[in-house]
């Protein structure tokens, strides 16, 4: 069976490729565009580490197809600093320890901008909900948790 | 294998005719992705149905809502009119999985998973939704409840697709509610879940009441005795304990990794009076 | 002369001497006199043990001294995840 | 000699909080875990599992799979030699390479469901599904066995014909599941047990759970013609991967080289080796370099866990709360092949407290479940959990608190171990006390709600370790250490460098080193990383000082003993010395190629004394009664760190530990239908915690320092999973007023408790 010709914008980049009908958007980016930032823990969505933003929403990029992101925006972990800038969250997550083997990060990361861009001022128990979807085994959430609530305060202006 | 994407619900019912039972239909892809990676499914082909406008919006109708099958969790938690009107639906959709779920899990979807485990399907049975149905024969309307037929089954023909799902308009005094029992916080698929849907007259006595089940026999379940229960009662001690009897009495549930026979037929009660609780106070704050 | 004590599974290779008083200053030393005693300790003692003197453990250090009243325990090798 | 904490000297980088070093790396993507690296012209590598419990492997046919467009290899048993089945010294490590070569790829049985038979590396994925799909392999199925009591018994099917028990008495004379007894004594527990006025005996299970890291195992292997090997995978010890697959291979340890990918979580489950051997094996037979990642259930149904166990504890004590004797004897599953953790959790159980008496008894058990791992403090949570329950239940027998209990019973400097040997300076008593003080033991609790206490303790170890110290003509440092870092290691050991040096902390660049770069290193493991390569990286700064004072000498002409190090240049060492003014080591440097070449250090050491780390754990914890569901509502850890380096990644750890801890006991467990194949190998069912089911975890780092370690480090990343299970153990029993013995503690079980199922409708 042919491939599928897919044009897509990703973080901020048009990009052309080629995918089997059956690959997912994950296996694109890592496999094809060399995007390694978005990982793969499970394969079924029930980690969060391949966690992109798809047309401005969160979702794992092991349940899309890669097919699916014709003519879609696609925003990954590795277009969340801008030139030698780190995003203020990236910054906390580094002042806060909020990784250990690091694995999950990336996906947290992208998971904790999409939650901030539209709640700015979240409790912390809205920050565990939003997370929920992401796995850590390392940190116990503590640090992640205070990082984002950390970083939420700091945009605000507190 | 091989994708599409039609922009049409004529060219995505054509195209799954085409298939027979070849063809599988993507929404969210939450369930469907993870059957083909473990290869439980090997379809020839795969319609992708969130390039069609009907499937992918909200309306109101009739003082109720349309809302195309494709619509996901996430924005039905946004759509405020929906909120306001049926929270117990809404909190259901908002259930199933985490964020990055929520953003692509879709009604319909989660309807034609066919999993008794479903978290919209006994919140849509409590509130009474219709499903359209549209396939090589054109449109029909199917109750909700009588979409599922068994884990896995539905009451589809070959060709068919469910395109949206009609939510009544709630009356006055009515409201709605769905819970769930998880070992986690998130994450996890309802070991038990109960939707309510009731009716209150002025004095706060019940006039209507629809209780539903997921997760405890092969398919969600509607409980008129259940019901029937707290129908003409305050919802008094002695109505809700006779509701979480009916509920339990319902239960045919099965033993494996997600519950015991026991527990859920337990915990069903439990869930289906704390619901019905939490929708007598809803009912109540709109009087 | 150091006081030596096998713990566990060793006190049974042993012939059930559990405790003995060694003249030796090095665990080195240690391992030849308790192999050449108990035969049947030898491959347990080729095979790794962790070597406890005067309350610090030692793991795969045959030259680290015993003092002369040193108390020495001979344990399972200690890994860890 | 390092400053010592509290020894008067202020330590400029040892305890303060620097951003680690990888860190732009890790929260910008950068970073390349195991299977985030490819070499050119790679295969695709993919195992074929077994679909039984236990069977035997009559046959396997490849010819089709062989024939499938893009095929380039295809292995099974026969292209991997078989080894004796005795004990071989692999470096730290003693290992069965007949039970190791039998786990990588099946020989005679399949021993578990996901066992694996053959593997293909093919130019896709596509292909090599496919031929998966076309091994034919004849299995004749056989009965199987998954619970420890069961197995244990005469008539249960014996996974291994040539198992006999070791240290039975009278010796085993049949092949059973039982592959090892072990027993420790202290005293006599009989005398012990009359001088109790309380003395209660209980049993106690728990489930085998799994390490739980996010990165599946990964790597990437190519071997060449002329039989060089090259390896990039992810794991704890590159060194003990290298040592393990070039025995498998048939290769010369040096001519293998592995380097150690950042890794995605490890808690021990990569210690040992899966997909490196097939993958070196493939790249051999295909001749080009194979890739295979594993998928999650693979993870699950075919790697780690740690033990499950039943273990039966007895105590006795006095009524003013004096332990007389402890007894316990466990069973702890194995999974295939002999050797679960149960050597030290026998150790472990009542290494806590200062006894008398203890007599303790350990069973090492196979069955049709996946060969264990190591995972965090092996063997030590489990008879903990059990002790740790006990010893709750007898404070409340005697009516007694439970802090005060413990206290009466802590283990000191001076108390001998429950398993021999003398403790030196411990930190056990301080973390109970830390814990008394804290606001949250006196905070009162709510309807509903429980509070459990726990201690926990771990011996940490040390091992062999190499480091070096290259000083750049900048002056600035590359440090490079061979032990993987998993949680901030590079942090630390920069920092110590650093402080070593006496150059700011950025000026150190860590790297972690590929096998061909550094000697022997044993793995990332045993809390020992802080302490062993910490150990070697101030020997390896000793000597560039030295060096350096000897270049600074050279210039002044005066004799080397006449310098001194001090903030970071060389100074005469006192007026007799003459007066210079002092060089900088950036200006030690830029001239070292003048005065006898660049200046290094490196150190090779087998690190001893590890110090014994022990925690004290409080959680509130309430119990919904009509649905068994537990929240969690607050925690705290207090640990003895010796000395945090980076407080920040102690307190990690810490945390981290405990939330394991409470996954272990709230809901992560292996389910299996009656076929004997693993029903949940996912995250969706095998229920790790997610950020909502925990509350912030406290922390109090207690600093009692390891005299053996020149900052006085001991290791803190294994004891914080001790003390949990046995800590909400004690809470939830607290909320619902009955005490619950096995874990996890379920909401079913835990409604079952309560007697809220046993009220309900159904049969």
């Amino acid at each position: 069976m042919s491939k599928c010709h897919v044009t897509a914008t990703i973080n901020g980049d048009e990009v052309e490729y080629l995918c089997e009908p059956e690959e997912t958007l994950l296996d694109v980016l890592r496999d094809q565009l060399f995007l390694t930032g978005s990982k793969e823990g499970c394969g079924s969505g029930d980690c969060g580490a391949c966690s992109v933003m798809l047309d401005g929403r969160l979702v794992c990029a092991c349940l899309v197809l890669g097919a699916e992101a014709q003519g879609r925006k696609v925003e990954t972990i590795e277009g969340m600093a801008h030139g030698e800038t780190l995003h203020p969250l990236q910054e906390k997550f580094l002042e806060h320890a909020a990784l250990q083997c690091g694995v999950c990060t990336p996906g947290v990361l992208v998971a904790a901008k999409a939650l901030l861009d539209r709640n700015p001022d979240p409790t912390e128990t809205e920050v565990r909900y939003w997370l929920a979807g992401n796995l850590c085994r390392c940190t116990g959430y503590d640090k992640i948790i205070r990082a984002v609530m950390d970083t939420a305060a700091e945009m605000r202006g507190n | 294998m091989r994708y599409e994407a039609p922009q049409t619900l004529e060219a995505a019912v054509g195209l799954l005719a085409e298939a027979g039972d070849n063809g599988r239909v993507l929404a969210g892809g939450t369930d469907l992705l993870v059957q083909l990676r473990a290869e439980t499914i090997e379809p020839e082909i795969v319609v992708d149905v969130k390039r069609i406008t009907e499937l992918r919006t909200v309306s109101p109708e009739d003082g109720g809502f349309r809302i195309g099958a494709a619509v996901t969790g996430a924005e039905l938690g946004e759509h405020d009119g929906l909120r306001a009107a049926w929270p117990g639906v809404v909190e259901a959709a908002e259930l199933i999985g985490s964020t990055q779920i929520q953003g692509r899990a879709s009604l319909g979807g989660n309807l034609c998973n066919a999993s008794p485990a479903a978290d919209t399907v006994p919140a849509l049975i409590a509130a009474d939704a219709v499903a359209s149905i549209i396939g090589p024969n054109g449109r029909r309307d199917l109750a909700v409840a009588d979409v599922v037929s068994g884990p896995g089954q539905t009451a589809l023909a070959r060709g068919e697709l469910v395109a949206s799902i009609r939510l009544p308009s709630q009356s006055a005094r009515s409201a709605d509610a769905y819970l769930r029992f998880i070992p986690r916080t998130e994450m996890d698929i309802a070991v038990v879940g109960a939707g309510v849907n009731l009716t209150l007259d002025g004095d706060g006595r019940c006039t209507a009441a629809r209780v539903a089940l997921g997760a405890v026999a092969e398919r969600a379940l509607l409980v008129p005795a259940a019901g029937d229960a707290i129908v003409g009662s305050t919802l008094d001690e002695a109505a809700l304990s006779q509701l979480a009897e009916a509920a339990s009495a319902a239960c045919r549930p099965i033993d494996d990794k997600r519950g015991t026979k026991i527990y859920r037929t337990k915990v069903a009660g439990v869930l289906a009076r704390r619901a019905a609780e939490i929708a007598q106070t809803r009912a109540g704050e709109r009087a | 002369m150091a006081r030596v004590v096998l713990t566990g599974n060793l006190a049974k290779l042993a012939d059930g001497e559990a405790e003995l008083d060694l003249d030796v200053s090095s665990v080195r030393q240690l391992l030849r006199v308790l192999g050449d005693r108990h035969p049947r300790l030898k491959p347990h003692l080729e095979k790794g043990l962790a070597v406890a003197i005067n309350g610090t453990i030692y793991q795969e250090a045959w030259l680290e001294a015993i003092p002369p009243d040193g108390e020495v325990f001979l344990m399972p090798q200690i890994g860890g995840g | 000699m390092a400053p010592m904490d509290g020894g008067g000297h202020d330590l400029k980088w040892v305890g303060k909080r620097p951003v680690r070093p990888d860190g732009v790396d890790k929260v910008t993507g950068r970073a390349r875990f195991g299977a985030d690296y490819n070499m050119a012209g790679q295969l695709v590598g993919r195992v074929l599992r077994s679909p039984h419990a236990h069977a035997v492997i009559k046959s396997i046919d490849t010819s089709a799979a062989e024939k499938v467009p893009g095929v380039k290899a295809v292995i099974t048993r026969d292209d991997i030699p078989d080894q004796p089945p005795e004990p071989v010294t692999v470096g730290e490590m003693s290992v069965n390479f007949s039970d190791l070569i039998r786990n990588v790829l099946a020989r005679e049985k399949v021993l578990y469901d996901g066992h694996a038979v053959a593997a293909v590396a093919a130019t896709s994925a596509k292909a090599a599904r496919e031929a998966l799909k076309l091994i034919k392999v004849d299995y004749q199925p056989l009965p199987h066995v998954l619970d420890v009591e069961e197995a244990m018994r005469p008539d249960a099917p014996v996974l291994h014909d040539n198992l006999f028990t070791e240290g039975a008495d009278p010796p085993a004379d049949k092949p059973s599941n039982i592959a090892k007894r072990i027993e420790f004594t202290l005293g006599d527990v009989a005398v012990g047990f009359e001088q109790a006025e309380v003395v209660l005996e209980r049993s106690y299970k728990t489930e085998p759970v799994h390490q739980g890291y996010i990165e599946p195992h990964a790597c990437v292997a190519s071997v060449t013609e002329d039989g060089q090997g090259e390896l990039w995978c992810s794991t704890q010890g590159h060194f003990v991967v290298r040592a393990i697959c070039a025995r498998m291979i048939g290769m010369d340890i040096s001519a293998l080289r592995v380097t150690a990918s950042e890794i995605g979580g490890g808690f021990g489950g990569k210690t040992v080796v899966y997909l490196e051997p097939l993958a070196l094996a493939l790249s051999k037979k295909a001749g080009h370099p194979v890739k295979m990642v594993m998928t999650r259930s693979e993870v699950f149904r075919a790697t780690g866990p740690t033990s499950g166990a039943t273990i039966r504890v007895k105590i006795g004590a006095t009524k003013d709360g004096r332990i007389t004797a402890g007894e316990a004897e466990m069973a702890y599953l194995a999974g295939a092949f002999p050797g679960s953790p149960v050597n030290p959790g026998c150790m472990c159980a009542f290494a806590p407290y200062d006894l008398e008496n203890v007599w303790v008894v350990g069973y090492d058990v196979v069955s049709n479940r996946p060969k264990v791992a190591a995972y965090r403090a092996p063997g030590a949570p489990i008879s903990e959990y059990a002790v740790e329950s006990l010893i709750d239940e007898v404070a409340d027998e005697i009516g007694m608190d439970p802090i005060d209990f413990r206290l009466k019973n802590a283990a000191k400097q001076g108390t001998h171990a429950a398993y021999g040997p003398k403790f030196g300076p411990i930190g056990m008593i301080d973390t109970l006390k830390a814990i008394k003080e804290s606001e949250h033991y006196n905070t009162p609790l709510g309807p509903n709600q429980g509070r459990g206490v726990g201690s926990g303790f771990w011996f940490n170890i040390g091992g062999e370790t190499c480091v070096s110290l290259n000083i750049s003509e900048d002056g600035t440092a590359t440090l490079m250490a061979g032990t993987p870092d998993i949680g901030g290691s590079r942090a630390t050991l920069s920092q110590m460098a650093a402080e070593e040096l006496g150059i700011d902390y950025d000026k150190v660049r860590p790297i972690i080193g590929d096998t061909s770069s550094l000697g022997y290193t044993f793995l990332t493991g045993g809390s020992r990383v802080t302490f062993s390569s910490g150990m070697a990286t101030v020997q390896a700064a000793q000597e560039v000082i030295k060096e350096l004072c000897a270049r600074a000498a050279k210039i002044w002409d005066i004799p080397a003993e006449a310098v001194t190090w001090e903030d970071g240049e060389a100074r005469p060492a006192g007026d007799n010395a003459g007066k210079f003014d002092p060089l900088s080591l950036e200006e030690l440097a830029a001239s070292a190629g003048k005065t006898g070449g660049p200046i290094t250090g490196y150190a090779s050491i087998n690190a001893q004394g590890a110090g014994p780390g022990f925690g004290t754990h409080l959680v509130d914890v309430e119990v919904d009664k009509e649905t068994g569901r537990v929240t969690v509502l607050r925690y705290t850890v207090a640990q003895d760190a010796g000395k945090a380096i980076h407080p920040s990644y102690v307190e990690g750890q810490y945390q981290g530990g405990a939330v394991q801890g409470i996954g272990w006991a709230l809901n992560e467990e292996y389910i299996y239908g009656d076929d004997g194949l693993m029903q949940n190998p996912g995250f969706l069912d095998y229920r790790m915690p997610v950020a909502s089911d925990v509350p912030m975890v406290d922390t109090v780092i207690v600093e009692v320092p390891n005299p053996n370690h020149p900052y006085g480090v001991r290791g803190v990343g294994e004891t914080p999973i001790v003390p949990p299970l046995g800590a909400i153990a004690n809470a939830v029993s607290h909320a619902v007023g009955v005490r619950m013995h096995e874990l996890p503690m379920s909401p079913p079980k835990v409604l079952e408790a309560v007697g809220g199922a046993a009220n309900g409708a159904g049969d």
